[in-house]
């Protein structure tokens, strides 16, 4: 399946992807009280980026992640176990969720758990997955040796 | 003390997102070494923490069990990490000393680490589920490592290895999902008051399913010819510590979930034809072959029917001394490799037919390969006869004559097959491909663990002792309450 | 657990064992992943009839016990994360055998050949 | 006392390391023979102490008591004896072996084994607890393993040592489940206490026949024996230190040690004496026909085992004095020939008595020292061997155990023919024969090395002949007893005449006896025989393990995973059927969109194993996925439907991806049987698993876990209550779950990319 994208798919990629990844971001904000999360929102990123290498292949993709994704794997997995072992540092146990709050005058006021903090590093780590896969296995007749 | 338990899962996991964006091979490595060191010190403090006092129960999150998660360590898993993270020390060492294993797989350690976690993990979870999530996490990182050099043969073996380790998976979440529909907990000791109630079929068939799942991954006869195939394809860091560790953790399962969750108030026959059943075929397999790691991987199974053995005669005795005799092979398993891996250093090959003489070229090899060989046998006065010797006898004093007999034939058949290593590829007259004298730290860190195993057998009776009250608190299930520390 | 769950559960485990005992390590991811579907559907049903979904809105209304539901999550991504690299272990045998079949042990035939008393 | 025992011990297992590092011969031989010098002179000023009036010497070291493994010493008479011959001709061969082996890295790994071997059995012989003297038993296995497969460059070395393994090997593991039968029966595991309470009953039988099954391996006795010619393979000085003072006597010690109080048992005394004597009259028959003069040695050691096991067979004071004494008479006359045997084979290079000739007349010295020992294995006077076949004769008249004395005389009598032979074979000047090599005639002169400690070990035969009193004031701690030179005109002492003047006889007509000893042999070939059961049995096994593992390990996935899903599934069915759980399929909710997207699964799922090509069949797994995605909406499962979908979406790409590389269609299956079987078996699986499922949820009796999850999910900052349980009740899952996703990116970067690549690395 060699991809050509099409005007129409380019087109329809430069409107879809900034909405998903703002989705994306949505889903792992509100996941703690609404359906949502690290997960679906890694995962609706990940679509993200699969819509960018359709359109754009992996150059594209590329040039959209700020660095490789290995160092993105690396950067959710730290970011997870920092909030782990966060409890264990302040004398609570193994993944204690602690708590800030921010108020934020007219936009409410914002309780950011160190469980949004574990959520983003859940995000971190699939957005990672997705984009290695992506990178690795789309389009592999690129890489012919 | 709930901290030092807990830094057991954090440290390996720590050293994983840190191999993962450390940039130099030479700070992996430094990290790398340090976590594996850290880790073995913090899981000796537990042990002997806990042999001294009560187990130790962490409420990760805070959250109390059964809302949170349980980390449990009590002796028997304290005697596990302890030796598992002896072995994943020394294989490192032997690891970094050669040098060409993380050089050309710069992920290696990263890989490794979660391998480490993934076996902390399942040794101190209390909890059915992240049983699970262990399993995967050790697996998924076994699957990798294994696939390590991704050539044909390692990418076909790998196949079939991580195709059975999947199916195990989706049997073991089935498992999960009956055992939580018949009591609604994921908890186990929750879950062993609440199997009281639901009838002895579901628990029987609940029960089995978990016994052969775990079997899957022990390596048990029938389910163990996967191992075989794929084990020794791997390079030799990979296939020590797979070897020294992985089926062991499948062992420890069954026993954790057979004497917690489906306690038998007497000798389990079906058990121990299982027992010798793996202990013979695995061993008839090792005579069969002709390559020194095909020859151990078969060991690894014959001598995990020792390991079924002494649980199947469900008393204190015979519990005791199979958890001495995973302590003892976890060691001796991993510098059996480690040792096969030096003559296929050495010479370019573990085929029997195309090495010999190795004793005369590097005779190192040949003082390491020896007190290992001898113990795997389970000759004294080394490792392997202490738990061979409390096997016999707790296996005379439930009166199971026929099993044991069984395992003593099993052991000549070992020697047999040792002797066809050390008679085919230490004796005889050098061969012209012994040219690679091994490095000097990959023979230090084999080295250290064959001491290791000396050292074993020279505090046996510490052992059994740890070893008995590890087992009358798996039989009594006294050791361990729901949300205590 | 609901009659038509559980009979969708074990179809899903029939189908992806038919599957799976086969050859094209395609078709044997393909069957490992019905399985997956089948566990995870087992262990949806273990919690029990659907009711509301376990969002706290403050009516009080009773919520499908959110466990299973949490574990089943977990699982499904634990099974993406192996699928895709089962399909990147697919594609490099293809790569070196030209081939997604999973060929027979070669030691292995070797033994038995012996033992047959054929030469190999 | 005995702390200086266990210093000599480690003294020796010291000089194992030590001589590994020794730069010359002379040193060699020193480090090595110092400890068991030393060991001697202990044995000289132990005998000095109560030891001989019955006070044993003790002392303890601990290993497992829970086991009841210890290393209680306990040397008593018997141990003196013992040690005695351990030290003092292992002393002399030590010194012999330095100057024997002429390759120096040679000698320094013999000797260190050599060392070990000795430390080995003087812990044996020291301990009184069972499994301490296990542990030094398999610890001689080992080491003779290793002495005997020595020269491993030759294949006949290491097939020896391999036979010799296997065989004491398996003796060991009847010994260890004797021993443990033993201690359990009667709740000790001390050997003196044992001797006093001897278990009775068909445990205490069976566990005797298990421990004289260990004994008899190890001291070659028919029809285990033929390990032992086998093992002469070994360095020469091995088989004089193995075959006369030790190993071999290992087995004959434990008869000694037990006899006392054992030979109560039914089975012992008949077991016992009818082997030792078959074995006394096999070994001497084939000496008899021997042209190698080692091995002519090895059968004349087995025919004398069967002699000394005969002998320790009734438990009467009188005939385990008389065997001790042949005992110690055995290991002095042929060491003494064994290294004469060495020294013969370093100065013309054979051994073979067909070729040897006139080497008495060059080296008068070696051939005294050889006549000296021969005379003493004949039973000639003054000697040793004379004076203790005269008390073994005499025991059994006095015990009235006529045919037992038949057949030992008639033994006897080819025992002296052999030691004719020996000695005619060895130092003779026989007419040339075709096989003759002149070239060993000019040989260099032995060195004194070689010479020396054979001579000792004569002379020593000799004095002791002449003042048996030195001998038997050890032998008569252990039984009673007296050990005259001059033993007066009493019968036994005819026997010996008759028995000296019909050897003599024999060796005369030795052309006639060996044209006999062939029309018997070729009469006899097909008979069992130990050598040929070995050989069957080591075939058996291979054939059986080529079979088994041809059988089982198909090498083939299908066949595999067929396996473990029919064992794995069939276990807990039976085992949950077997006890008679009843299905109950009482109140059913079920809506109609959940029929409708079962059917919609259902349908899916039997889709994806009929699809003609890979890419139908993912887009059908796509398909299952997202109809499961709409029962977890039914279900009320909103976060899993929309995680299920994403991923779906993407798994397919991924798929997609993947199958540009694949050819599109399905490649035929082989099998039409398998279909078959496959299909059945895929339905017993499901089966099982809706079956199961159905049963196991109506076991539930209380409430899940979760109803406290609904309470506490505020307090937790959340009322997404799933998303709670993965990031905060139960955030260590999900720490594991990413863990696993970043392994999975690493293994796909190594896949697809090689090895010399970061994860997600790429351009």
């Amino acid at each position: 399946m060699k991809v050509r994208p099409s005007l129409l798919v380019e087109t329809g990629a430069r409107t879809m992807v900034p909405t998903l990844l703002v989705v994306s971001a949505f889903l792992l904000v509100v996941g703690h009280d609404s359906p949502g999360g690290g997960f679906v929102g890694g995962l609706l990123a990940g679509g993200a980026l699969l819509v960018v290498f359709l359109s754009g292949g992996r150059a594209a993709v590329t040039s959209m992640l700020p660095v490789p994704a290995g160092a993105i794997l690396g950067a959710g997995i730290m970011t997870a176990v920092a909030t782990a072992i966060g409890g264990l540092v302040f004398g609570r146990a193994l993944l204690d969720a602690g708590k800030l709050e921010i108020d934020a005058g007219w936009f409410g006021s914002w309780s950011v758990g160190s469980a949004l903090l574990f959520d983003v590093g859940v995000f971190l780590v699939v957005v990672g997955l997705v984009s290695t896969v992506l990178l690795q296995l789309g389009d592999p007749e690129e890489r012919e040796e | 003390m709930t901290t030092v338990v807990s830094l057991l899962v954090a440290v390996p996991l720590v050293a994983v997102g840190l191999a993962l964006v450390l940039p130099s091979l030479a700070l992996r490595r430094a990290v790398s070494m340090a976590a594996s060191l850290a880790s073995l010190v913090l899981s000796v403090i537990v042990l002997v923490s806990v042999d001294g006092g009560d187990a130790i129960s962490v409420a990760v999150g805070g959250w109390t069990a059964p809302i949170g998660i349980q980390l449990v360590a009590d002796r028997f898993a304290g005697l596990m990490l302890a030796v598992s993270s002896t072995a994943l020390f020394g294989v490192l060492a032997y690891a970094v000393g050669q040098r060409d294993t993380d050089d050309a797989f710069p992920a290696f350690h990263a890989t490794y680490h979660a391998l480490a976690a993934g076996v902390a993990l399942a040794f101190l979870t209390g909890d059915l589920f992240t049983l699970f999530v262990a399993f995967e996490i050790m697996l998924t990182a076994s699957y990798v490592l294994i696939t390590h050099r991704s050539e044909a043969a390692q990418v076909r073996s790998t196949m079939t290895y991580v195709v059975v380790g999947l199916v195990a998976s989706g049997l073991f979440l089935i498992g999960i999902g009956l055992a939580y529909a018949a009591t609604g907990t994921v908890n186990l000791i929750e879950m062993a008051d609440r199997l009281g109630d639901v009838d002895s079929g579901t628990r029987a068939g609940i029960g089995w399913l978990f016994f052969m799942v775990f079997g899957i991954k022990a390596a048990i006869f029938p389910l163990f010819f996967w191992l075989p195939d794929s084990y020794p394809t791997a390079v030799t860091p990979v296939t020590a510590i797979f070897a020294g560790l992985l089926t062991k953790v499948g062992v420890y399962a069954i026993v954790r979930t057979q004497t917690l969750l489906f306690p038998s108030d007497g000798p389990s026959t079906f058990i121990l034809i299982i027992a010798g059943l793996t202990m013979v075929i695995g061993v008839l397999g090792a005579i069969a072959q002709g390559d020194i790691k095909r020859i151990l991987s078969f060991h690894i199974i014959s001598q995990i029917g020792y390991m079924i053995m002494g649980l199947g005669f469900f008393t204190v005795a015979g519990l005791a001394a199979a958890i001495v005799f995973i302590v003892h092979q976890v060691i001796v398993k991993t510098v059996m490799f480690l040792v096969g891996g030096l003559v296929e250093t050495s010479s370019g090959t573990g085929r029997l037919r195309d090495v010999s003489g190795v004793l005369h070229r590097y005779p190192v090899i040949a003082v390491l390969f020896l007190p290992a060989a001898l113990s795997l046998a389970g000759l004294p006065p080394f490792s392997g006869f202490v738990g061979k010797l409390a096997l016999v006898q707790a296996g005379f004093s439930a009166g199971q004559w026929i099993v044991v007999g069984v395992s003593l034939f099993a052991s000549i058949l070992t020697l047999f097959s040792m002797t066809k290593i050390w008679a085919g590829a230490f004796w005889g007259s050098p061969t012209t491909n012994l040219t690679r004298r091994p490095g000097r730290a990959m023979v230090a860190a084999t080295g250290g663990l064959v001491a290791v195993s000396l050292f074993i057998a020279f505090a046996g009776q510490p052992l059994l002792e740890v070893a008995t009250r590890a087992a009358q608190d798996l039989l009594t299930g006294g050791a361990v309450t729901i949300g205590g520390s | 657990m609901s009659v038509v769950l559980a009979v969708t559960a074990g179809a899903l485990v029939a189908a992806g064992t038919y599957l799976l005992l086969q050859r094209l390590l395609t078709r044997i991811v393909i069957g490992l992943g019905l399985i997956a579907h089948g566990a995870n559907l087992v262990l949806l049903g273990s919690g029990g009839p659907p009711a509301a979904p376990p969002v706290i809105d403050g009516s009080g209304a009773p919520i499908s016990d959110p466990l299973p539901q949490a574990l089943v999550l977990t699982a499904i991504v634990i099974t993406f994360g192996v699928t895709a690299f089962l399909l990147a272990l697919a594609y490099r045998s293809y790569l070196l055998t030209s081939s997604d079949g999973v060929e027979d042990d070669v030691e292995d035939r070797r033994i038995a050949g012996f033992a047959g008393g054929g030469s190999t | 006392m005995t702390g200086v025992l266990i210093f000599i011990v480690l003294a020796l297992v010291a000089a194992a390391a030590a001589v590994a590092v020794t730069r010359t011969r002379v040193t060699l031989g020193l480090v090595a023979s110092a400890p068991l010098a030393a060991m001697a002179i202990w044995t000289a000023f132990a005998a000095e102490s109560d030891v001989l009036e019955g006070t044993p010497l003790t002392g303890s070291i601990g290993w497992l008591p829970t086991l009841g493994v210890s290393f209680d010493i306990h040397v008593d008479a018997l141990s003196l004896v013992f040690l005695g011959l351990i030290s003092t001709i292992g002393a002399a061969i030590a010194v012999y072996s330095a100057v024997y082996l002429t390759d120096l890295a040679k000698a320094r790994r013999f000797l260190a084994l050599l060392a070990l071997f000795a430390a080995a059995m003087t812990g044996l012989v020291a301990v009184d607890n069972i499994y301490g003297l296990f542990v030094f038993w398999e610890l001689t296995t080992i080491t003779s393993y290793l002495l005997i497969g020595f020269e491993d460059r030759k294949g006949s070395a290491r097939a020896a040592a391999l036979q010799a393994v296997l065989t004491t090997g398996i003796g060991g593991l009847a010994l260890l489940g004797g021993l443990v039968l033993l201690s359990q029966e009667t709740a000790t595991t001390s050997i003196s206490q044992l001797v006093a309470n001897p278990p009775t009953g068909t445990v205490g039988t069976v566990a005797i026949a298990l421990i004289l099954i260990g004994a008899f391996t190890k001291s070659a006795q028919v029809p285990f024996h033929s390990w032992l010619p086998g093992a002469m393979s070994a360095p020469t000085p091995a088989s004089a230190y193995l075959h006369s003072a030790t190993m071999v006597k290992a087995g004959i010690f434990l008869l000694f040690r037990l006899s006392p109080g054992f030979s109560t048992d039914p089975i012992w005394t008949p077991v016992v004496v009818t082997v030792g004597l078959i074995t006394m009259v096999i070994g001497a028959w084939r000496a008899l026909r021997q042209t190698d003069l080692k091995l002519l040695l090895a059968y004349s050691t087995v025919s004398q085992l069967g002699f000394i096991t005969a002998l320790t067979g009734t438990g009467s004071p009188a005939m385990l004095h008389a065997g001790l004494a042949v005992l110690v008479a055995h290991a002095l006359f042929k060491s003494a020939l064994f290294l004469t045997t060495g020294s013969i084979d370093a100065i013309a290079g054979t051994r073979d008595i067909r070729v040897l000739s006139g080497l008495g007349r060059r080296r008068p010295t070696l051939a005294a020292v050889g006549v000296l020992a021969a005379a003493s294995m004949a039973g000639v006077p003054p000697l040793l061997g004379f004076v203790t076949k005269e008390a073994a004769f005499s025991a059994l008249i006095d015990t009235g155990q006529w045919a037992a004395l038949a057949v030992v005389a008639i033994a006897s009598v080819a025992t002296v023919a052999y030691s004719l032979r020996y000695l005619w074979g060895a130092f003779a000047t026989k007419p040339p024969s075709p096989e003759a090599d002149p070239k060993g005639f000019d040989a260099p002169v032995a060195p004194m090395g070689l010479v020396l400690p054979p001579l000792v070990l004569g002379v020593a035969g000799a004095v002791t002949g002449l003042f048996p009193g030195l001998v038997n004031r050890f032998v008569s701690a252990f039984q009673p007893g007296k050990l005259p030179l001059i033993p007066g005109w009493k019968p036994a002492l005819a026997v010996s005449a008759v028995v000296v003047a019909a050897g003599v006889l024999v060796h005369w007509h030795r052309d006639r006896v060996g044209r006999t000893q062939d029309r018997v042999g070729s009469l006899t070939r097909r008979l069992p025989s130990g050598d040929r059961a070995y050989r069957g049995a080591v075939a058996l096994l291979n054939r059986v393990a080529d079979r088994t593992t041809g059988l089982v390990q198909s090498g083939s996935l299908p066949v595999y995973l067929s396996t473990i899903l029919v064992a794995t599934v069939s276990v807990p069915a039976v085992a949950w059927f077997s006890s008679g759980s009843s299905v109950d399929l009482h109140p059913l909710s079920v809506s109609v969109g959940e029929i409708a997207l079962a059917a919609l699964v259902i349908t899916a799922a039997v889709a994806v194993t009929r699809a003609p090509s890979r890419m139908v069949a993912v887009l059908l797994l796509g398909a299952v996925g997202y109809a499961i995605a709409g029962i977890f909406v039914i279900y009320a499962a909103p976060d899993l439907a929309l995680t299920l979908l994403l991923v779906e979406t993407i798994t397919v790409a991924i798929f997609a991806f993947v199958l540009t590389k694949v050819p599109r269609r399905f490649e035929q299956e082989r099998s039409r049987f398998f279909g078959r079987f496959r299909a059945v078996l895929a339905l017993g699986v499901g089966g099982f698993v809706t079956a199961a499922s159905i049963i196991a949820s109506r076991q539930r009796s209380g409430p899940s876990d979760s109803e406290i999850y609904a309470e506490l999910a505020p307090t937790a900052g959340g009322s997404n209550v799933v998303n709670v349980i993965l990031t905060d009740f139960r955030a260590l899952d999900t720490l594991g779950e990413i863990t696993v996703l970043a392994v999975a990116a690493i293994g796909i970067t190594v896949l697809v990319r090689g090895l010399r690549s970061e994860p997600g690395e790429g351009t």
